[in-house]
């Protein structure tokens, strides 16, 4: 069924402490599509992944996600999002080995799998046998990662991911983010970047809890007199 | 899911293992706390003899709210709980999970608080086996109800010092329960049918399934 | 080498002298009219106690001179740790042996006497004074915390001795110090007793420079540590991002190490 | 300072205000700490009505720990303790403040606790002039060293329940000696020259001394 | 006297939990510059701007800041920098306006400033009575920025100014930080962006706890490949 590799949104509506969010929100997404979230503060782009992640409830409206109903299905969504936001999700007080560890043991898979994201993201050395209390920023952000592309998910949804990463780490998530969706992952991206989806991939501008229609063009994140 | 909740258990021990907080906090605690109410009480050692299956599991009670708020505090710090849940696994597994981990620290407690209470307050132990039981029904009960309400008040803020509040008045049943039980152990001709350690351990199973079925909407909101 | 060689020496000597006030309590000294065999843990019990006060008076006189600036150095952090460890043990032994003590005579482990209680107040205090070391923090902010700690805790040392005084209770009152007035305790008794505390005295400081030998070594091998990530900071930045640069150029193997049919499936 | 240490003041009784903690959550906590021990020690009225000031004392303390822990727990969820210290504003400000504030509701709790008390246990209460002012060195006293404890066990993790087994043995004197005061104050004849409330008096002076000059080293590490 | 408006490291160390987060640094910076700092995750970026607040002290070596010596001025030093991290030092329960008239009456300032410069970041609308516990990731952000203009430092440290911030709030920030420097202030910017320094200031490479030698040139951010 081709509609289960899909997203589809139809006005959609998340109040927060009584605040509409998102608001009437419509979108169609296909498989294998990389979607940049873009728009001012508060435009309501970590609501919309942290619904697509099934972490917020749909008030009014209905949406489709991978083949799963919204609103009730959020817990079967949770399984297949990976989500990366502003929260890292690792236990302080654990070892980044060990926090991996524990990700493996939750995903059930191999090990050696676990090491090679590690080694991917460059924490297997020293960093190894660190409490992630004493990491920088993005060694934190380059270990939450590690764990994402250990549970390949068919969803990704990452806000603002290249935040704390060096060059050399941003390089190579959008690389993880391309394979992904080329094998029909649907990735989800919220970015302030000027240059986000020059390279691709479909930029969606948001304002104040839903799509900005696409009259206005480019342009929207940017102020009045624009970046760059 | 047995796997999942062990793995959910192991984690918790881990972080234990290495912060210690139990262990070098929250035991030592309860021997302060046992110590300032035997002074701050009353100084017959009759009566404190009389109180000390109350005050046993009074002190537990307390001990084990630092225990649960520190349960859930590791798993707020970054949102932890949220990647929990974003595994997709079971509520049921992080409740088992979690609750293994906290009885065995809790059990711990126990060893220490009564070794304590017995060389301080002098009260008669009768039927080990009795309080054994019972302890441990009330172990399970105190974790389960402690869960629930931790997880319902775990929100961002301002939540922690509700959690007490939420609990005590719970499970003071139980614990008044559980120190007859201890009261009855002292004389001799108690056994397992006992009527308070009946009643112990029927709150303990209520409360520990009270506990697995409300974890899960509590957890997710 | 020296410093090993004290040690041994120290040692040894507070193992003859422990062995000495043994055998004198034991066989020299006649038994108390009242309490008969009971009265020789007196050679024991208030010299552990004594040393106990000495032990926390040592952490808190390192501890003020780790603050005190002029001669703020982690050496006196170290002293003060070794030292309170020690009198944690000391403590828990004073309380052990008056235990014993009581027991026979007054018929209880434990009562709730002044001095008993504020006795295990300052064991439970001076723990959590080692429990908040273990709060992972750089070993300079470490020490200011804990040397604070540590003077706020020794108030206790004080309410301890004076409590007798102040709550009237069970527990002996100042015998010792008021020697020459004394009845109960003279001459031979006397000379055990200050052979008891001498005794314990040097266990002390033998225990205290064994500890304070960990703590350095501790601290060598910390800053063993230090030189080895110094060094591997020093290659880095020789070589910038050869880590990553590495695993890039392996080239298309991240992808490869992702099949996308694996991973989480809902259950 | 002052005026710094008033706006320190002002925005933990503000943060009080939106969140209501001390409020909601902290003074219910005591009443049903009241609660529950009426019920697990005993029953027997006269036994409760003797050691009613004990019990006070206790739980003040006790539900202290809980406010105390809270005026931690705001300055540390954004580093905000870290921006207070960005103003380069002096340790000693922010002591004051946050101990003004924390009296206020330590006060309010004790107020409240106090009623509970007598309503609940029925102990006699003779002179209030001499309850009041014990109160209030206590109060100074356990608000002292509480917040230089709590900057001592503050770090990110694994801090929070290091407090109660820091604060309560150095605490348990003076506790001790309010309760004692309260007793005292049972008897009509006892007066502002009760032996007991001077020794409150000292260790509220001292602690509060100890307090002002601890934090600021406790603190900026 | 001129060496008072400067920024001096001479072989810096600051040690982390026995980590030399920086080591042997050594940086000389005059008045009215604005130095990007870059490097990989784990370079010392963080540390060295938490050192340059007074948040750090450091082992071995000294500076002067601003005619403050360290080790030993820290407490001076902080009443003359602003910092903007990764946390925001905001409390959550409180309103934003709360948090702002905090920072008035600790930085004895009139309020117009503080509304003025809340004016400036848009946060004076429906969210001034908004607790800052409801704000999405960029309006905290700026809600913490108004409070360091209102500070006005003559030391600006800045980690990853831009992240979370909308194109608008970047664009503002960075004129704010021209401004600054214009009149004299010192602006360290650490941040992984590649276009950083393009439009002027200086670049500082960092890696391994210390600034790069010269040598190597720019991209030491970037991976193998470059962004962009
Ligand atoms: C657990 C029970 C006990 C504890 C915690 C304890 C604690 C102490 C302490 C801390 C001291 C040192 C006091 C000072 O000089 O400041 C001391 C001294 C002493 N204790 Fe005990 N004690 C206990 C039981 C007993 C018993 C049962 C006896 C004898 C019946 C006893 C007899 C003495 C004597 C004779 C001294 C020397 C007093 C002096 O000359 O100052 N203690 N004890
Ligand atoms: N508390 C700590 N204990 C031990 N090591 C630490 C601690 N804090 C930081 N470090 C280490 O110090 C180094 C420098 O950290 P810092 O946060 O300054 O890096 P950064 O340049 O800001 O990195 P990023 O780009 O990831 O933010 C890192 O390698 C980190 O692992
Ligand atoms: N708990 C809450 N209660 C009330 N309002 C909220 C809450 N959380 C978010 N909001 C509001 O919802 C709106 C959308 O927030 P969201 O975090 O989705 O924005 P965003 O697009 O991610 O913004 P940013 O670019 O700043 O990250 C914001 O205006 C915010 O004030
Ligand atoms: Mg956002
Ligand atoms: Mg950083």
């Amino acid at each position: 069924m081709p509609a289960d590799d899909s997203v589809s949104f139809s006005s959609v509506t998340v109040t927060l402490a009584g605040f509409p969010a998102l608001l009437n929100l419509s979108l169609e997404v296909a498989a294998g599509e990389t979607v940049y979230l873009r728009g001012p503060n508060g435009a309501g782009k970590t609501t919309l992944l942290r619904t697509l992640a099934g972490l917020e409830k749909a008030t009014r409206g209905s949406a489709r996600v991978l083949g799963v109903g919204l609103p009730g299905g959020e817990r079967s969504l949770r399984a297949l999002a990976g989500m990366m936001g502003t929260r890292s999700h690792l236990y302080e007080d654990l070892t980044v080995a060990e926090n991996l560890d524990l990700a493996r043991r939750l995903l059930a898979v191999s090990s050696s799998r676990i090491d090679d994201a590690a080694e991917l993201f460059g924490v297997r050395g020293r960093l190894w046998r660190q409490k992630v209390a004493s990491l920088s920023a993005g060694q934190k952000r380059r270990v939450a990662l590690a764990g994402l592309v250990a549970k390949n998910p068919r969803l990704w949804l990452l806000d603002e991911p290249h935040s704390s990463l060096d060059a050399a780490g941003r390089d190579l998530l959008d690389k993880l983010i391309a394979e992904a969706t080329k094998r029909g992952a649907i990735a989800f991206v919220a970015t302030h970047e000027a240059e986000a989806g020059r390279a691709g991939g479909r930029v969606v501008e948001m304002v104040g809890g839903t799509v900005r229609p696409a009259a206005s063009g480019g342009g929207g994140d940017s102020g009045p007199e624009g970046l760059e | 899911m047995i796997r999942r909740a062990w793995a959910v258990a192991r984690k918790d021990m881990l972080i234990e293992y290495h912060s210690r907080v139990a262990l070098n906090q929250v035991i030592p605690f309860a021997l302060a706390v046992l110590l300032t109410f035997g002074f701050a009480l009353d100084t017959r050692d009759q009566l404190l003899a009389e109180i000390a299956p109350g005050l046993f599991w009074v002190v537990v009670l307390f001990s084990s709210l630092y225990l649960i708020a520190r349960s859930f505090r590791v798993e707020r710090e970054n949102a932890a709980m949220e990647g929990l849940v974003l595994y997709g696994i079971d509520p049921m597994a992080i409740f088992l999970g979690k609750l293994a981990a906290l009885a065995v620290q809790m059990l711990v407690l126990e060893a220490v608080a009564a070794a304590g209470i017995v060389i301080l307050f002098n009260p008669p132990v009768g039927s080990l086996g009795l309080l054994a039981i019972s302890a441990l029904a009330a172990t399970l009960a105190i974790g389960s109800i402690g869960l629930v309400y931790g997880a319902l008040s775990s929100s961002e803020h301002s939540g922690e010092s509700l959690l007490p509040l939420l609990v005590i008045p719970v499970l003071a049943p139980i614990v008044i329960s559980a120190a007859k039980c201890w009261s009855d152990a002292e004389s001799a001709g108690a056994g397992i049918y006992d009527p308070w350690l009946k009643i112990v351990s029927i709150f303990g199973a209520v409360f520990l399934a009270v506990g697995a079925a409300g974890f899960g909407p509590a957890m997710e909101d | 080498m020296t410093s090993t060689l004290v040690r041994k020496a120290v040692g040894v000597t507070s193992l003859v002298l422990v062995a000495a006030t043994v055998v004198m309590g034991l066989f020299v000294t006649p038994p108390d009219v009242v309490q008969g065999n009971l009265a020789r843990l007196l050679y024991v019990h208030p010299p552990v106690a004594w040393v106990a006060y000495l032990a926390y008076g040592v952490t808190s006189i390192a501890s003020g001179l780790y603050l005190w600036r002029p001669t703020r150095s982690l050496k006196w952090d170290r002293i003060a740790v070794a030292s309170a460890e020690v009198g944690v043990v000391f403590t828990g032994l004073t309380l052990v042996t008056g235990s014993i003590w009581g027991r026979p005579a007054w018929g209880v482990w434990w009562t709730w006497d002044a001095r008993l209680t504020s006795t295990a107040i300052l064991f439970v205090l001076y723990l959590g004074y080692l429990a908040l070391r273990r709060i992972p923090l750089s070993a300079e902010t470490r020490a200011k915390r804990s040397a604070v700690a540590a003077l706020i805790a020794f108030i206790d040392v004080p309410i301890v001795h004076e409590s007798v005084v102040w709550w009237r209770t069970l527990h002996q009152g100042a015998t010792v110090a008021t020697l020459g007035a004394n009845t109960k305790v003279h001459g031979i008794m006397a000379w055990t007793l200050l052979l008891g505390f001498v005794a314990f005295t040097m266990v002390y400081i033998w225990m205290a420079m064994l500890r304070y030998r960990v703590e350095t070594m501790a601290a060598e091998i910390e800053s063993t540590q230090l030189e080895a990530w110094e060094a591997e900071r020093m290659a880095e930045a020789g070589a910038p991002d050869a880590a990553i640069g590495r695993l890039l150029e392996s080239g298309a193997r991240a992808p490869k190490e992702v099949p996308a049919d694996q991973g989480a499936t809902p259950k």
